[in-house]
């Protein structure tokens, strides 16, 4: 029972952080129909600013992560701009450059870096909190829950209630029926990967303190999200959260009861399973015929 | 403190170029000298860098302070020494390349890796061109490799020593909990050291927890061993040692850990705090450690080897950076007493030595009983603990001593996993 | 003797309903014309009888075996080949090898055939099929341009000929005057009355009414999904009800 | 498809030079390059075949795994039951095909973005399976000590010999391949991924002939994975991993996939290209990606591309069309 209980908030905060980056990717493939493969190295880039500035230079944690969402954001830009815009008629194209982004942003961070030992950045905030004897959450890992959790949170807001959230998802769901409507798709663009790097660049800072920090991190990251994705559809953000939640869950429960390999074959089966029973995911929706 | 570092890998890795690194000393040869040269085929960039870099860091130490010493006598000759590195990356095709082209193109005579499936892959031609080859993990040894040796780190042999130690000092732990990463090479051999030793040592194992390369967040991992009240935690792995120990002291982990390596254990305690890392057992020791200082060492000035390393690369320390020294050191030796450095004498030569000179002290060749060639040098082994922030050797246990016993039992747990045993 | 038997077909997609109950029968070698205003379901028909779709209720009858869930190619081999809205061709591939795809029931072959040469005869025989009807098509100087250097017109013959040279029993020609001038649409309405002529039944929905007037023996109307009348061209004209579907949805 | 392969006076003088050179270059390479000679040779076909599956316009992710299958029953083979490899290679081809064949079932029913992760899934999970079996195929260590052939007292370990054996295995493949693609089967997978329903309403069977090219292109790449473990000796999960998948998307997309060619110099022009930088080793990705991203956005249809865009320059023949990659 107790361990139960601390499984479901170890879900909880795994499954927060899935979905900072599931929903990016969702966010960037919806709209632009690109998948994104240097994500994973968005996030990695974002990591890398905290252990730079905050472990390295000393500065605070979150003037850092300020400045690594304001980094990955940028990247996510010129991205669009360079490379996403000129090649929307292709997917594959829009693919391969970003795995060429993928290679670029490996090596920058191994310049930086160095080859050597993954790089660790010691928790900010120190301490545990203790609920009872047996559920204690370093105050790192609450941090982060909260932050992912309202960073999703007005994520939704936003897409719900303003302007620019209805055209996204307008967008998201039919690009040409939304430009025939006038809206501006090449803004939305924009916005969509600009929400999805900033992200993604507050996923990376989140992560820091909690993981090894190398320059290959990224490869982890992108499968997540890959089977995130696909579990909660294509196109659906909402269903993205939820699976994120969900295979946090899942993956936990299976770790704690089955052990880590078999947790992650077990997830790669499901989300075959997944694609084989409703290939559109949990909330995804049927392209039109 | 990146940008040296960069230029020094690009300047050892150009095309498996001639390394004269920055010790200008290494250039004033003797008149007549000859140079041999010694092949590093190791990782060097990607996931295994840290356990190819920081050797190659030591070993361009060692070569430098001989080089500056006016060489080495072999025979009726006096040599420099020269280092040739590749990369590989752990990537099996490039090991082979690799390996091909020190052997065939470079001339070197003896090739030191890491060890794994890219020695594995380089056996053959190990054999065909009779190169003599090292390598830190002992299960590479097959009845096929008799070119094949390890004269430094028996991975994962020395595991026991470890335990044996903790059995003694503290008797009142009766159960343990393994956790490590899922691979044939590294982690399940270290398990099933770990089983044996534990078995030896009366210890009961509640749990083996095996997970992937895959691992983000190991908060469930940590959590589900810890449901298993193990008095002893014990890491089996040098992968994932920071982030795991992180966890258990989150989770208020109270009782004794043990493992494999502590790399990097400074990161650790920042991390976590100092009383938490107090007392934990491993098997790599700091060569500042004044133990290393006694007699029956096989390692010339350790504490001066350390001041030199940690101030060229202030943040590379890691076990290999002493160990393929310890290897090369060894090597000189053989070559000394053969008087010649052509592998096949050197082998021969290191291999009729029935006390070699093990780092540690008290070395004999081993090996046969479990993968088919007496070619493991075994001898004592440094319990390492770490005492008031510092990791400090506590005593030397003898591997040795431990397999003349039981060895059968460590047989025993291999096959439990899968894992080759003759 | 009817050829194609529609039987209280019913469609629906989510919430919406796109066919209600459709009957109607299609009768041996005649040119049927279905029509109706924007969204009246004529396409989703056509789907649901080439197999694109199933039906949610009801049959589909061809010579006689139900054909209803069969896939569209097992539908092709039985004879029902259909031609698609706008233009659809092979537009990489040339005039010869998109008709050449249309061969496919008979010229197919396996892989190991294909390796050693040994479908030689079936291949040589196809290349004379698909040379008679590109022939017949008009098409045959433009045999090695790519389908996409064509005008307008020849495409929409080589569209045809693609369905032509895989030797259907009925053709289902889905707006093949879409976008046509009048002179191109003149040597359309002479193709189609060729192939006709040729013994293959044509179903054809068509907005064009000049065209449908011209060219069906007999009409079949659809509004919102429903049958809202049949008869011949000049029965259809003078009804009502048509004529109000008409004027109060598109011209 | 049609084709017309005239036996010109011109076309014969080309095979003849390239054959020469093909034979040649080895001679004037040292042992460290005449390895990589022989690992290029098998990559082409690593490519050519995957450009087999993509023909019907689905790119999958999981062909390093499918040669990896090839690599691992070849070396299984050879290490229990002692097949020598002229054995090993077909039945490696397969194996890899009879895997392909099961996968057909779940994988092809999704097509574009659902199949080139559906693949990715279904790809990883075989890996995973070698690394948690070890005492099958050896864990993360994978399986060593297999052997190239003795035969007519030519050691195939030495690499010209093994070159002169993998270029005949290699050019043999490519025939079939190129036979494939040029004769009727070819057409119906070209005009699936052009317009699949259109194929459909003649009679094409577009489940079917998918599944075709997947596990025609698996056996040929399990061929190559087979020809590969032969010569290097041993195979690990690593080899198969995303990142070897990447490079054969790479090399494919690069070298331009609408010719038959394009694949080949792709992974050739890359492979030399590769080697050439290796000296700047850990800026060396750096510089792929951007050499990658250079060519996409400028040579969207591959190096394949260049004669004819230098031919319309000069107002000699017709300007290139650019294709998407997909269909939309």
């Amino acid at each position: 029972m107790e361990l139960f209980l601390l499984s479901i908030v170890n879900g909880l905060i795994q499954g927060g952080f899935f979905a900072l980056f599931a929903v990016g990717l969702v966010l960037i493939f919806g709209v632009m129909g690109v998948v994104n493969f240097a994500h994973g190295e968005l996030v990695m880039v974002g990591a890398f600013t905290i252990w730079l500035l905050h472990a390295q230079y000393g500065l605070s944690y979150i003037p850092a992560i300020m400045v690594a969402i304001v980094l990955v954001t940028v990247i996510g830009l010129l991205m669009e701009r360079f490379l996403f815009r000129p090649t929307r008629a292709d997917p594959l194209a829009g693919l391969i450059c970003s795995i060429g982004v993928l290679f670029i942003l490996q090596v920058v961070a191994t310049l930086i870096g160095g080859d050597g030992p993954s790089k660790q950045v010691p928790p900010p905030y120190q301490g545990t909190l203790v609920l009872f004897e047996f559920l204690r959450i370093p105050y790192q890992r609450v941090f982060s829950l909260i932050i992912s959790v309202s960073a999703l949170g007005s994520l939704w807001f936003f897409l719900t209630r303003s302007k620019f959230g209805w055209a996204l998802r307008a967008v998201a769901q039919d690009r040409e029926a939304a430009a025939l409507q006038g809206i501006n798709t090449n803004r939305i663009s924009i916005i969509a990967i600009g929400v999805g790097a900033a992200l993604a660049g507050l996923a990376g800072g989140l992560v820091a303190p909690l993981t090894n920090i190398n320059p290959h991190m990224g490869h982890n990251v992108i499968i997540t999200a890959f089977i995130v994705t696909i579990v909660g559809g294509v196109g659906s953000l909402s269903g993205a959260v939820l699976a994120a939640v969900l295979y946090a869950m899942f993956h936990t429960f299976m770790t704690v009861y089955f052990g880590g390999t078999v947790a992650t074959i077990c997830g790669l089966i499901l989300m075959v399973v997944v694609l084989i029973v409703k290939p559109t995911g949990l909330m995804g929706v049927r392209i039109s015929e | 403190m990146g940008i040296s570092r960069r230029d020094f890998v690009r300047t050892t890795t150009a095309a498996g170029a001639l390394v004269v690194s920055s010790g200008l000393p290494s250039r004033v040869f003797a008149a007549g000298q000859k140079t041999v040269k010694v092949g590093m085929n190791i990782p060097m960039t990607g996931d295994y860098a840290p356990w190819g870099l920081p050797g190659l860091y030591g070993c361009q130490i060692i070569a430098d302070d001989i080089n500056a010493a006016g060489g080495v006598n072999i025979g009726d000759d006096n040599y420099a020494i020269e280092i040739v590195s590749y990369d590989h990356a752990y990537d099996l095709e490039k090991a082979v390349q690799g390996y091909k082209k020190m052997v065939s193109e470079d001339d070197v005579k003896m090739v030191m890796m890491l060890g794994g499936s890219t020695v594995g892959a380089i056996a053959k031609w190990a054999e065909r061109k009779k190169m003599l080859t090292t390598t830190l993990l002992c299960s590479d040894i097959t009845p096929d490799t008799p070119n094949l040796i390890a004269t430094c780190e028996s991975h994962p042999l020395y595991n026991v020593t470890g335990v044996e130690w903790l059995a003694k000092h503290h008797p009142e732990v009766k159960t343990a909990a393994i956790v490590t990463n899922n691979d044939a090479e590294y982690g399940l051999q270290s398990t099933a050291t770990y089983q044996a030793a534990f078995e030896v040592a009366g210890i009961e194992v509640v749990d083996v927890n095996l997970h992937g390369f895959d691992v983000t967040d190991f908060a469930p991992i940590v959590s589900s061993v810890l449901a298993k009240k193990p008095d002893v935690f014990c890491m089996a792995t040098s992968f994932y040692v920071t982030p795991l120990m992180e966890q258990l002291y989150h989770q208020g982990f109270k009782g004794k850990i043990i493992s494999c390596t502590l790399d990097y254990y400074d990161e650790i305690i920042a991390k976590t705090s100092k009383e938490f890392v107090e007392g934990t057992i491993f098997q790599f020791p700091d060569f500042d450690d004044p133990k290393l200082n006694e007699s029956g060492i096989n390692f010339p000035n350790p504490g001066d080897f350390d001041a030199k390393f940690r101030k060229s690369h202030p943040n590379d320390w890691s076990a290999v950076a002493w160990e393929y020294p310890a290897i090369l050191l060894n090597w000189i030796e053989g070559a000394k007493q053969a008087g010649t450095v052509e592998p096949q004498a050197v082998s021969a030569t290191l291999r009729s030595n029935k006390n070699p000179a093990f780092i540690f002290g008290g070395g004999k060749w081993w090996g046969k009983d479990l993968w088919g060639q007496d070619n493991v040098v075994v001898g004592r082994w440094p319990v390492v603990v770490v005492k008031d922030g510092k990791a400090r050797i506590q005593e030397y246990g003898s591997v040795s001593g431990w397999l003349d016993k039981h060895a059968g039992v460590l047989t025993k747990y291999m096959k439990s996993h899968g894992l080759r045993t003759v | 003797m009817a050829i194609l038997e529609i039987k209280n077909v019913t469609k629906q997609f989510g919430g919406l309903t796109a066919l209600n109950d459709v009957s109607f029968q299609v009768e041996e070698g005649e040119i049927r014309g279905l029509i109706g205003p924007n969204g009246a379901g004529k396409s989703t028909m056509f789907k649901n009888i080439a197999g694109f779709s199933i039906p949610t209720k009801g049959t589909i009858v061809y010579q006689g075996e139900n054909i209803e869930g069969k896939k569209p190619h097992a539908i092709a081999e039985m004879g029902i080949v259909r031609t698609f809205q706008e233009t659809t061709l092979f537009q990489e591939l040339s005039v010869f090898e998109n008709a050449l795809v249309g061969s496919h029931i008979k010229g197919r072959t396996d892989v190991f055939s294909a390796i050693l040469g040994l479908d030689k005869q079936k291949q040589k025989a196809a290349a004379d099929k698909v040379r008679d009807v590109l022939e017949f098509m008009g098409l045959s100087e433009r045999q090695n341009q790519l389908a996409s250097e064509l005008p307008l017109g020849s495409q929409r013959a080589l569209a045809l000929a693609i369905a032509l040279v895989s030797e259907p029993k009925v053709m289902l020609m889905d707006e093949p005057f879409a976008g046509m001038n009048a002179e191109e649409t003149n040597h359309m309405m002479d193709l189609t009355r060729k192939v006709q002529e040729s013994g293959i039944t044509v179903v054809l929905v068509e907005h064009d009414m000049k065209a449908v007037m011209g060219l069906c023996h007999y009409l079949t109307v659809l509004n919102f999904g429903q049958v809202l009348a049949h008869g011949t061209p000049e029965d259809v004209r003078n009804n009502e009800k048509v004529i109000e579907a008409y004027l109060g949805g598109t011209k | 498809m049609n084709n017309t392969s005239t036996l010109t006076v011109q076309n014969v003088v080309i095979g003849v030079i390239l054959l020469a050179a093909l034979l040649a270059v080895p001679h004037f390479l040292k042992l460290y390059h005449q390895d990589l000679l022989i690992y290029l040779t098998i990559n082409v076909l690593a490519v050519c075949s995957y450009r087999l599956v993509t023909l019907t316009g689905e790119w999958s992710l999981i062909h390093a795994v499918m040669m990896g299958v090839g690599a691992y029953t070849a070396s299984l083979l050879f290490i229990h039951f002692g097949l020598d490899m002229w054995f090993t290679l077909p039945l490696a081809g397969g194996v890899a095909a009879l895997v392909a064949a099961l996968l057909c079932f779940p994988l092809l029913r999704m097509t574009q973005f659902y199949f080139l992760i559906g693949s990715f899934a279904a790809g990883e999970a075989i890996r995973l399976t070698w690394i948690e079996f070890v005492g099958v195929f050896g864990g993360t260590g994978g399986l060593t000590g297999v052997e190239p052939p003795i035969f007519w007292g030519i050691d195939f370990i030495d690499p010209i010999p093994y070159y002169y054996l993998s270029l005949a295995i290699v050019s043999f493949s490519l025939f079939i391949l190129y036979r494939i693609e040029n004769s009727r089967v070819g057409l119906t997978l070209h005009a699936i991924h052009w317009k699949a329903a259109l194929a459909e309403s003649v009679g094409v069977d577009a489940w079917r002939y998918r599944a075709l090219a997947f596990i025609v292109g698996s056996f040929f790449v399990g061929v190559a994975g087979a020809l590969k473990v032969h010569y290097l000796g041993s195979v690990s999960p690593n080899q198969a991993s995303i990142g070897f998948m990447v490079f054969i998307l790479i090399w494919v997309i690069v070298g331009g996939y609408n010719k038959f060619y394009g694949p080949i110099i792709g992974v050739v022009v890359l492979t030399v290209f590769d080697e050439s930088i290796r000296s700047f080793e850990v800026m060396r990705p750096a510089i792929y990606g951007i050499v990658l991203i250079l060519s996409i956005l400028f040579l969207p249809l591959g190096l394949e591309s260049i004669p004819g865009k230098i031919k319309s320059w000069f107002g000699v023949g017709p300007a290139p069309q650019d294709p998407p990659l997909t269909d939309q």
